[in-house]
């Protein structure tokens, strides 16, 4: 059965190219960059190679690039660094409705134990106001984290605003761009954010690598405390062919970028404008903000999304529901939730998240399998007999009691 | 994630549609799950004679309420009252953990609908008890 | 050149079936193992079956293993998530002097923060003193942390004993096992300890992964939060190549540990002997204790440990001084100076830690090489001749100002 | 880590040993680092007319050591005074800036056996006040 991967938002194929940089690093080169024998010169050269394509792609000194093994990682640094460094100075933390449960989790988490935290409303199409964001910010206030794009949407946050917005008033800003990095170009000198977020997995580079990029003379107090590792920002023996595979991807990025964004807002494009052909009932969330030119998340009412990812998946198409890496939940996306979203339709939205990969045999197969597939679980849904007038007036309100 | 048989009643769901003027009719949902079941059953003679139903749901909500429809086609009343949510899971070669509690409530519709069918009928609360 | 690692415990190469088992985790099953859809299936599976892999080794439950990118990111979950578990129920730690960094320093940055912590201290054979661990106990204890086996001197310490003590006063046990697994059996059950690290890539695993073992009903709060992954205990896309790797590695452990450790402890006894027989004013730290059986920390008086490092490697013998993850600093190693070794003896301190690909021939070739070689030092030495009579008398005291 | 000039005079260091009888001795060591240098110098006519060290330390500190005895000898005192540490770790192509602060100390090493034939030879503090 042909194959077709449209879930890059959860994780990326490794780049065949990353791969063969990545194995002499198990095979060969797997001295320790700590050491000062021969075992650990190779690697040792390799994991300043890879921090300087780090550095490359976000435009930033080597000096400000903290490898990290996760994106997950990245985020907690962030925000329990910058809040330990400033201990004592504030305990606000101002951050959104829409983050990804590394970000909203952690803000979550630390609100039970006495920090206060704002979580930013969105509007309809999940984007923040600026206003609100300026008013919420006081004399405790210590940090604002906003992601680059969202994972579920793709929708794009203003990040440069916000950056001044928050050196106006010297407050430490964190962008978590695990979505946008490797899809569009970011210039963390241009942005003038102060600590960003990124995870390999989302760009073709391995799992269990990630960098944060801190801007030189902002202080964050290391979440792994041990070693001298990453200018003590980071303990830990390097994942030496993680950190190879990760500083390829950006290569990669720098180089494919600006050719891979045209081909994939074009298939994103297809995909749209076939489902809204051919299947009634759909909305496409977020579509009239900026988005990254991967992502569509699309509500198709009256049916559930996970029934809608089980049929795909049997005729090979890998979609997901939300995000990913909050299955294990069965809690309703708080992002759709967040931009108010109603909750029959919410349930029903699926993500397609597009790669370098795809190619317009792949829409076709979807915008080939999905209308039948959708018609025949709405002809299950009682939802839809009612809404079509075809059964009682019945909905989640009248039904749910729990 | 599902075992074979939640598949096989997913892909192939017994008995979808609504009974016109059904003897009874058993409706609940759990909205952290997105998940909605109707079920409409006609008695006749004390016996389940049909049973049908509609579900929004995820994988585990429209397998667990085709194979409560499998369990108690042509069943007595009785034997329709004794049947739980985690029968119907056993029957299906077990859930997800994180699903047992969500998505397995096709039992319960058709619990209600065994009690919407006595309340119609004036038949008490219980089968045995009429 | 013939190139000899004796460098083990600072890495050890990734052993070629590791190597074989990942590469189709980064090639073929790349998918988010988080994922309902055919792509995370496979990796799904490997995860757990990694995890069934460790938990062999561990003799514990596949649900009490968390999978880590490190031995310091467990060492700091472990120490900073029991105390955040305990929060209000007291705030004193007990470790040792001897600890590796990944716990010492994270203490040390505890007690800047408030905590209280006392660092139990070691005799001239590296261990501590178990009654002074029982006195050092209070009401306001909530952890305490001894590592398995010391990774400059490979002194092993009595964890069951020390299990036993904290079980009897209800507090929670920690033992930093990082250069313990893989080299000597370790039965979790047996020893009854409530958290154990490892690190990967100490025992022929790669580097970015570790796993943390959590006694079933022992709380801790997760160092690395948002997503579901670990049960909750550690977010962030796995590392399933990593994760793969770790498993197989756990899997040979098991298998070959019995016949590695015989063939360790005669090399070992060999090149001590040999040295002892060649070389004057040598001393084995820790040689009375119980120690790992690959691991030899030798004191060269009179010379510097750095450059009989740089020697060494010159004729292509990699060894280290003290742990080659603190390389960074320039402090004196804690560990022996805890034990009470003059700073002489000290600075000129070198680990050979042994592994399983080294053969007689690698340490006749250091036999060679290191007698000569030291031999030159001493002759550049201002100690030395003051100490054979052949120059004046000065050691660091009278001569530091610093 | 170090550069090959380093490595170089590392490996084959020049003017290793102890004058007899020396004009002037100077000692400097830092225990951090482990480091211990000791110079001896020979003076005739103003000029270095021989030196030697002995150097218990690193790779830094025995290159820096020997490459200090290379920068002066056969120089004038006034030239010997000048030599700073800087300019004997910028001679061997730089040090890791770690190394920088603690392991060169041979300038300073060489300051003190100055000012040690100085104060024997009762000749001042500089060579130019005499
Ligand atoms: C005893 C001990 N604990 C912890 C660590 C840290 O392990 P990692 O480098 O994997 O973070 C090491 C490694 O040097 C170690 O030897
Ligand atoms: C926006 C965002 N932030 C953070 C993460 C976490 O990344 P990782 O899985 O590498 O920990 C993700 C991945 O799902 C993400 O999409």
């Amino acid at each position: 059965m042909k194959k077709v991967y449209l879930d890059h938002n959860a994780t990326t194929p490794v780049h065949p190219e990353v791969v063969d940089v990545m194995i002499p690093y198990l095979k060969e080169e797997w001295g320790n960059p700590s050491s000062i024998h021969w075992a650990g010169r190779g690697p040792r050269k390799a994991v300043e190679e890879g921090r300087e394509k780090v550095a490359d792609l976000l435009n930033c000194d080597v000096s400000e690039v903290i490898f990290t093994s996760s994106g997950s990682e990245g985020d907690n640094l962030a925000i329990k660094g910058v809040l330990e460094a400033n201990r004592g100075k504030g305990n606000h933390i101002i951050t959104t409705k829409v983050e990804h449960p590394a970000v909203y989790g952690t803000c979550k988490a630390l609100e039970k134990i006495g920090y206060k935290v704002t979580f930013l409303d969105v509007d309809g199409d999940g984007m923040i106001d600026l206003d609100q964001l300026r008013s919420a910010i006081t004399s405790e206030t210590v940090l604002i984290s906003v992601m680059y794009a969202n994972n579920e949407t793709g929708v794009i946050f203003p990040i440069k605003e916000i950056a001044g917005i928050a050196r106006e008033h010297k407050v430490t800003f964190h962008t978590d761009a695990v979505q946008g990095i490797g899809k569009v170009p970011i210039d963390v000198k241009d942005l003038n954010v102060d600590i960003l977020t990124l995870s390999g997995h989302k760009f073709y580079a391995p799992k269990g690598v990630g960098a944060v990029y801190l801007k030189r003379g902002v202080r964050i107090q290391p979440l792994i405390q041990g070693g001298h590792h990453e200018r003590n920002r980071r303990a830990g023996t390097e994942n030496v062919a993680g950190i190879v595979g990760l500083g390829k991807a950006c290569e990669i990025a720098r180089r494919d970028m600006e050719r891979e964004n045209e081909h994939l807002t074009r298939l994103r494009g297809k995909l749209e404008k076939g489902v809204q052909e051919r299947i009634p009932f759909v909305r496409i969330h977020g579509q009239n903000a900026k988005r990254i030119p991967n992502t569509s998340n699309i509500g198709f009412n009256f049916v559930e999304g996970e029934s809608i990812l089980l049929n795909l998946d049997m005729k090979g198409i890998a979609a997901s529901s939300g995000s990913a890496c909050t299955s294990g939940t069965l809690e309703p996306s708080h992002v759709l939730v967040a931009m108010g979203i109603p909750l029959e339709e919410l349930h029903g939205s699926v993500r397609f998240s597009l790669g370098r990969d795809n190619v317009d045999d792949d829409i076709d197969l979807v915008l080939n399998e999905l209308p039948p597939l959708v018609e025949r679980l709405r002809s299950m849904s009682p939802l839809y007999s009612a809404a079509t007038g075809k059964g009682v007036d019945i909905n989640f309100d009248t039904v749910c009691k729990h | 994630m599902y075992s074979e048989k939640v598949m096989d009643h997913f892909s192939n769901p017994r008995n979808v549609g609504e009974i016109e003027n059904p003897s009874g009719v058993g409706m609940v949902g759990n909205p952290a799950c997105g998940d909605i079941m109707k079920l409409t059953i006609k008695v006749e003679d004390d016996k389940i004679a049909d049973i049908k139903f509609k579900t929004f749901g995820c994988g585990a909500a429209i397998a667990t309420s085709s194979m409560v429809t499998e369990l108690v086609m042509g069943k007595s009343l009785k034997e329709a009252e004794s049947i739980t949510n985690q029968a119907v899971a056993e029957a299906l070669d077990g859930l997800p953990p994180i699903k047992m509690h969500c998505s397995n409530l096709a039992a319960d519709a058709l619990q209600g609908a065994l009690e919407d069918y006595y309340k119609k009928s004036g038949a008490g609360k219980k089968a045995g008890q009429s």
